[in-house]
């Protein structure tokens, strides 16, 4: 087998951290190539050496030249790297909105002819790109257009742009519905069997085994696994590799709920502006109820419409079996105590250029204001108090929020909620994009909550960690809510059904 | 807090992730001492070239008189930085104030605070008007703002022409010529008299420590920062986002207000020109100091010693009879000098504080 | 924390500021205004002040340095960076007052307010002279040696009848509309044209068109576009709209007569070249003499008979017939007028 | 069809032209004839340049403070040039030109290595021109320099003045750079999606430098038909330009955060305020009226295209 990348003993240092200790990665043409690790284990920063946006401090990085033969190159730019064959997508969307599909694939290299853009040579190089995923898009149409899956596909075109032999995936699906997710993986799978060399970086572990065929594990900076056969190792295997001890599943305390308990948040035949319908749902205190369905089914637009960030149109709301009016997101807070923990912490959850006691404390100034002036005390104080319950690592609790890693930064997010005293908590996809350690340290913290009496309802697109919380879970499709299931916690049975919910009728959805 | 009700906290495993350093930065590095050292450096420079520089009561004592008037119109464009919005109409809402204060001496012939108080609440208004439209409309608070501002340049005079006649009241309620001439010094107990500062500094200090402790300490202020900061979190987090931005606008032209008020009170007269001047300074003072255009923090010092320096560099110069060109050309390059040099600072201060950690 | 720290070194060094100011802590008894009068011509310090930049201050510059040498004065200075800002000049006014300058000569920059920046100057005993403009209501200034504008207009507006040969329509274009010489000018406009009874319509009184060259030209163009042919001649009582309708005018090939204002090279080529009409001219360099000697006179002891006085320093009707002759007419006048000062205004002990 | 009607261009074209109509209706028609179409079309000229020069900071989410005073100094150095220095004509324009571009160049150069906001630089940079500007010949005012030039300004072509072509050619040439060069389109990614222009080989430095030269260059463009087309020059010019160089381009529909421009929109939108402004003259309003009214066509301009890109569910 050809090897296309050979990067070996890569070195690079931040101040007061060694990202990667001597990783080495090595890909051979036609391989689907897993790249994984917990957060933090160096993967990001080895694909932007691999990009030429950092350069490697030590260790060299070879490519083939034109006899074939593997040489040690510099990349010193992102140019460089797309000059070298090497094409990546990353986690954050990076196409012009205001350009079309075609010129955000060739940006590149925009063709010219008489120092005038080309445009036919613009629309046939974009044509090539999209013909390699067999994607029928018109070149011509402006990108802001195009749905998020769609955008996905144009990111890989533009990657493959620059012929790239080695293309980079970090986390691909982490927007897109398991329909979107099947098909961008046949499109890897094609890619694979023309001989491109993909890196897929995932936290989906289902996803990663049904797709690559070879596994990097990266821990601390050094890889533990190199490119060892996939289907040499377990799940298991894989995630202690990852997280570097016997990692076992959770075991959370069984949690009972008096079933006569007056629910702390009801839901009757509710319909909203947003588009609901016949959403009838029940959450108890102590009750963890789980809300499952595809990205785009309407879960995280109910959340905001229970926040009075859509009207509701028809049915009736009741918190403590009062009939409540929730008109804004203070008044969900304040007078309902129902608190909103988003899934994108860094858009709508955190203030990352303020301090994590300002971001802890803003639900709670009301409370804390004497004459309408804030006490610093008392706000560090509770802070502290926090940092403690929830294991949030802080050098000081003025420290800016946009400084903290992933996980601490979701614990910040969910902090806030937690200080407010709320009674329903109504949690976002809690551990996108977070690593299994710090994942099944959530898992206990919800768990924890709902024992103290919290009623939690959980939006989740990870079935599994559904299973694991849920006490009941209820399925939205098309702004409705088709089923609700008792969940008894054996993965294959429930999976089966609350996949059965979800296709019922039309089967796909959209 | 009922610590009573929390659950036991789990047992988290440390994560293994690169933590960044915490900020623990050098005094030098606070953009406030910089500032006070420019500041410092320009006192000493214009007083050796220009002893008259001294001079308590022909250069002292105005010069804290004007820095006091741009102090709070820095403050005025503050209240909005803080949203990361600009107000391009500041110096017309000063306008539109001191005329409502001058039509109420004139016509009305209230006291000198009731004057200032139907002014103020005129500027507090339309304020809250631009900040209404801004918060209702979603569009830019330049556009915003821009707009206002043409319209009312129009009014202003349309209006001055209706009440007046020409451009100016020529009314004097008791109490502003003390405010004009007086200092301290001019008040006596027995053989003891006051500083030489003029009466309209405490105002511009009692403004300035009001919207520090706006900022710093008060719920509505640290709500206004968190919608600069991030609307949408701000807004999932149960802060009534839009009645921020009015608030924060609505703060604005309140200080404009107040300053068209100083500004009025240290010429001698309410006329339509007053505010013409101020939308320049009032981007350089708080950006001076340290406040960045993308909202989120403010600096109150920092807006306070952007606004004396600009004033030092202005009143040097003017003393060192520059002429009309090389005062131009003198105050744009000393801005440009104190805005790299404030750059240079930041920038090795970064980093001081990566490599020390 | 050092953020803390650093807010504690704030507040102290401000305090410090502060305090420095206080150092000299004085009485009310000790700020009684210093008395003017006394002073010998070599410690008089002259400062004339326009209120900004414009073509009609320039000759100030000659005529205070001739003033110092003829008079013997300390000093005469000339500051135009007060930019048609009043709180700029003010600002300005107090530095020079500051670097020692003892007498003033000041166009205001608001006619309606400057009177309390006189006053300010004159409560730390400074002469003061109100030159080339007036403060609206009466002037608290010790004099003010000025362009009647409402004369002066009223002549440029009879020039233009004369131009047009009595009849027909006029058009006035001229300054900032709320500022009270603007309504005088447009007073003595009004005032020529109810003059002829009937015979001459004034078309319009355009406003606002002085703050730059390019909006006077824009506001020219389209004026001619709207009414040029109705239009038999154009009075302007303000710089930029003179140059600008000189050029219009001569573009467009239309009969029309411009009276302008002032003597700028620009507006003398144009009367040579036929494009003006006439020129209403004023008498800069005579304020600036007569000022400067009248203000040296009051620091010597001189005071002035009736307080506040206003002199109209001339204003002369300028076309291609005395185009060589006008400037004698303006030293006569202004020797007119210092003798005029010596005769019955000032009254020296 | 339906989405060219959608535009904010066709809404801006109508307005336009429905403006016009009834204002020649209301002028018995004297807004068409030769005299009055020319000085419409030749002080349209300098509205558009200025905006145009606005708009191109704006694509790339900057702002220029200093194009009204920038090009003021630009028009009196040509002046200088032709009058003081004696230099010919030609001359004098093509130093217009470079003297704009470079300071266009200094701004952007001081831009990337302060790191300072464009808003911020330019205001410091404006007023080093305005003492500039002053410098150059005090409170004098040139003219009567080259015939030829001012002939130049002077002439038309089919009853419509040259310099008002000049500027629809600039505006052509502007348009033409952000559509169709490759330059220009890398101006336009960065102002959309800096990282991601970044990651495409778009130097970012390179960009802002860019767009500032470009912006200084059509600033020296507005001198020279300032220079050729009013026939006289002084240190007063380009105070009253710094507003309606915002003007245009917004009510155009040119995004603050940039990424977007519209060179059509900006013509319109100067094409509009030119109206508002002839039938000032024509009717006898009061200037002061003419910047409420100004004031208010912004404002409802914005509120408009906010109205109609709610209604066709168009970008958030």
């Amino acid at each position: 087998m050809t090897v296309v990348l050979s990067a070996e003993k890569l070195v690079k240092t931040f101040p007061g951290v060694r990202a990667l200790d001597e990783a080495t990665l090595t890909l051979t043409a036609g391989s689907v190539h897993a790249l994984l690790g917990e957060n933090g284990a160096g993967k990001s920063t080895l694909i932007k050496i691999l990009t030429g946006v950092y350069r490697p401090d030590g260790g060299q990085l070879r490519l083939p030249g034109p006899d074939g033969e593997l040489r040690a190159v510099q990349l010193g730019n992102p140019q460089d790297a797309q000059r070298a064959g090497i094409g990546v997508v990353h986690q954050e969307r990076n196409l012009i909105p205001a350009f079309s599909v075609a010129e955000n694939i060739c940006l590149q290299h925009l063709p010219r002819r008489a120092g005038l853009l080309d445009r036919a040579a613009l629309r046939t190089e974009a044509r090539r790109c999209l013909d390699l995923l067999d994607l029928d898009l018109d070149p011509d149409l402006p990108v802001s257009r195009l749905s998020v899956a769609q955008l996905q596909l144009v990111e890989i075109a533009k990657a493959l742009s620059a012929e790239s032999t080695v293309l980079l995936l970090d986390e691909p699906t982490a927007s897109l519905t398991n329909d979107e997710a099947d098909r961008l993986y046949g499109i890897v799978r094609r890619l694979s069997e023309r001989g491109h060399a993909t890196v897929l970086v995932s936290h989906k572990l289902e996803e990663v085994f049904a797709v690559a065929d070879t596994v990097t594990v990266l821990r601390d900076g050094r890889s533990v696994a190199e490119a060892e056969p996939l289907a040499d190792h377990s799940r298991e295997e894989i995630v202690d590799l990852m997280v570097g001890r016997a990692y076992q599943q959770v075991h959370l305390a069984a949690r009972t709920v008096a079933a006569d308990v007056e629910p702390a948040l009801a839901l009757d035949a509710v319909a909203t502006t947003a588009g609901h319908h016949d959403v009838s749902l029940a959450v108890r205190p102590g009750e963890i109820v789980g809300l499952y369905g595809l990205v785009g089914a309407g879960r995280s637009e109910l959340a905001k419409a229970l926040l009075g960030l859509d009207q509701i149109t028809a049915g009736e709301v009741r918190v403590h079996g009062r009939p409540a009016r929730i008109r804004d997101v203070g008044d969900a807070l304040h007078r309902y105590r129902i608190g909103y923990v988003t899934e994108n912490r860094k858009e709508e959850g955190l203030f990352l250029d303020q301090t994590v006691a300002r971001n802890t404390a803003v639900t709670v100034w009301r409370r804390l204001a004497r004459l309408g002036l804030v006490r610093d005390r008392a706000e560090r104080s509770l802070v502290d108090e926090y940092a403690d319950r929830l294991g949030i690592r802080l050098a000081s609790p003025d420290q800016h929020a946009g400084q903290l890693s992933g996980g601490n930064q979701q614990k910040v997010s969910l902090a806030k909620w937690l200080a407010a005293d709320c009674d329903v908590l109504i949690i976002d996809e809690p551990t996108v994009g977070i690593d299994v350690r710090t994942k099944a340290a959530f898992h206990e913290l919800i768990a924890g909550l709902a024992a103290r009496g919290m009623a939690i309802l959980l939006i989740s697109s990870d079935l599994p960690e559904m299973v694991t919380l849920a006490d009941r879970i209820a399925v939205m499709r098309e702004f409705a809510i088709v089923g609700e299931l008792d969940n008894d916690h054996d993965y294959d049975r429930m999976s089966q059904s609350v996949i059965r919910f979800i296709h019922d009728g039309q089967g796909v959805v959209a | 807090m009922k610590t009573e009700t929390a659950p036991e906290a789990p047992a988290v495993p440390p994560a293994a992730e690169p933590r960044p350093p915490a900020r623990a930065l050098p005094v030098w590095a606070n953009p406030r001492l910089g500032l006070l050292i420019v500041i410092a450096v320009l006192v000493v420079l214009f007083s050796s070239l220009t002893p008259a520089f001294l001079d308590p009561r022909l250069t002292l004592a105005p010069l804290q008189a004007d820095i006091s008037v741009y102090v709070v119109v820095g403050l005025a464009q503050l209240a909005v930085l803080s949203l990361g919005h600009m107000n391009m109409a500041v110096g017309r809402m000063a306008a539109l104030s001191t005329f409502a204060m001058g039509l109420a001496y004139d016509r009305l012939g209230v006291p000198l605070l009731v004057g200032l108080l139907v002014g103020l609440a005129v500027g507090a208004g339309i304020g809250a008007l631009a900040g209404l439209l801004i918060a209702k409309t979603g569009v830019n608070s330049f556009v915003v703002t821009l707009a206002l501002d043409f319209g009312l340049l129009g009014l202003v005079t349309i209006l001055y022409t209706w009440a007046t006649g020409g451009v100016s009241f020529a009314v004097q309620p008791s109490g502003l010529s003390a405010l004009r001439f007086d200092t301290f010094a001019d008040y006596c107990m027995g053989e003891v008299c006051g500083p030489r500062i003029p009466l309209v500094v405490p105002i511009a200090v009692a403004a300035a420590l009001g919207v520090g402790l706006l900022f710093r300490h008060a719920r509505l202020g640290r709500e206004i920062l968190m919608t600069g900061s991030n609307t949408v979190a701000a807004e999932l987090s149960g802060i009534p986002t839009h009645r921020r931005v009015v608030a924060a606008h609505a703060l604005s032209g309140l200080l404009a207000a107040l300053a068209g008020f100083l500004l009025a009170a240290n010429n001698g007269a309410f006329s339509a020109n007053i505010g013409e001047s101020f939308l320049l300074p009032s981007f350089l003072a708080p950006v001076l100091g340290g406040t960045l255009l993308a909202g989120g923090a403010v600096s109150v010092l920092g807006t306070a010693l952007g606004a004396t320096l600009t004033q030092v560099i202005y009143k040097g110069l003017n003393l060192l009879q520059f002429s009309l060109e090389e005062l131009k050309l003198y105050i744009g390059l000393v801005l440009l000098a104190a805005l790299s040099l404030d750059r240079l600072r930041a920038v090795l201060a970064e980093r001081r504080a990566v490599s020390s950690s | 924390m050092s953020r803390r720290m650093l807010s504690r070194i704030g507040s102290g060094l401000t305090v410090v500021a502060l305090a420095t100011t206080t150092v000299a802590c004085t009485k009310k008894s000790d700020t009684t205004d210093a008395e003017a009068g006394g002073r010998e011509p070599a410690q008089v310090k002259v400062a004339l002040v326009p209120g900004g930049s414009h073509p009609y201050f320039q000759p100030w510059k000659d005529a205070g340095a001739k003033a110092k040498t003829e008079l013997a004065l300390g000093d005469v200075t000339f500051n135009e960076t007060a930019g048609w800002d009043q709180t700029k000049q003010n600002d300005v006014l107090k530095s020079l007052a500051a670097q020692g300058y003892n007498a003033f000569g000041v166009f205001g920059v608001s006619p309606d307010n400057i009177n309390s920046t006189f006053e300010d100057l004159k409560r730390q005993g400074f002469p003061v002279g109100s030159l080339a403009s007036c403060p609206a209501g009466a002037n608290k200034a010790d004099f003010c040696l000025s362009t009647d504008v409402e004369v002066a207009a009223y002549k440029g507006a009879k020039a233009a009848i004369d131009a047009m040969g009595g009849q027909g329509n006029l058009v006035h274009l001229t300054g900032n509309k709320v500022d009270s010489n603007t309504q005088r000018r447009i007073a003595g406009v009004e005032k020529a044209v109810a003059e002829t009874g009937g015979k001459v319509t004034l078309l319009q009184s355009v406003t606002d068109i002085d703050k730059d060259l390019q909006s006077a030209q824009r506001a020219v163009a389209d004026l001619l576009a709207a009414k040029g042919r109705q239009i038999q001649a154009i009075v302007n009582t303000a710089y930029n709209p003179a140059v600008a309708s000189a050029e219009g005018v001569r573009q467009s090939k239309l009969p029309i007569k411009v009276i302008a204002i002032d003597d700028d090279p620009t507006v003398l080529d144009g009367l040579r070249g036929g494009s003006v009409a006439a020129t209403v001219l004023q008498n800069p360099v005579g304020q600036a003499q007569v000022g400067s000697y009248a203000l040296m006179k009051l620091s010597g002891g001189c005071t002035m008979a009736e307080p506040g006085v206003t002199i109209d320093s001339g204003s002369f009707v300028v076309t291609t017939d005395n185009l060589d002759g006008y400037e004698a007419d303006r030293t006569a006048t202004t020797e007119a007028l210092r003798k005029k000062f010596d005769g019955d205004l000032l009254k020296c002990s | 069809m339906r989405s060219v009607i959608r535009t904010n261009e066709f809404t801006l074209a109508v307005i336009a032209a429905l403006g016009f109509a009834a204002l020649a209706v209301a002028t018995d028609f004297n807004l068409l004839t030769a005299g009055t179409l020319d000085a419409f079309l030749r002080f349209l000229a300098l509205p558009i340049v200025i905006g145009l020069a606005q708009m191109v900071v704006l694509a790339v989410g900057q702002m220029n403070l200093s194009v009204g005073v920038l090009t003021g100094f630009c028009a009196v150095a040509s002046g200088w040039l032709m009058v003081d220095a004696g230099l010919p004509a030609p001359v004098a324009v093509l130093a217009a030109l470079a003297l704009g571009a470079v300071v266009g160049l200094v701004n952007g150069l001081l831009v990337i290595f302060t790191r300072i906001n464009g808003f911020i630089v330019t205001l410091a940079t404006m007023t080093i021109l305005e003492g500039l500007r002053y410098g150059v010949n005090g409170t004098g005012t040139y003219q009567g320099y080259s015939p030829g030039l001012r002939e130049f300004g002077q002439a038309s072509v089919a009853g419509v003045p040259v310099v008002f072509l000049l500027a629809v050619v600039i505006a052509v040439a502007v348009a033409l750079f952000f559509r169709r060069t490759v330059p220009g389109r890398h101006l336009l990614a960065f102002g959309g999606n800096p990282f991601a222009a970044r990651l495409s080989g778009i130097s970012n430095d390179r960009a802002l430098v860019l767009a500032h030269t470009l912006s200084g260059l059509l600033a020296g463009f507005a001198a020279v038909i300032v220079v050729a087309a009013f026939g006289s020059v002084n240190a007063s010019i380009g105070d009253d330009l710094l507003l309606p160089s915002f003007a245009a381009p917004i009510i155009g529909g040119v995004a603050l955060a940039g990424g977007m421009i519209s060179v059509t929109g900006t013509v319109l939108a100067a094409f509009l305020v030119r109206l508002v402004d002839v039938s000032q003259s024509q009717f006898d309003i009061n200037r002061r009226w003419v910047d409420l009214i100004i004031g208010a066509v912004v404002l409802g301009a914005v509120l408009l295209g906010q109205f109609r890109d709610k209604l066709s569910g168009g970008p958030r």
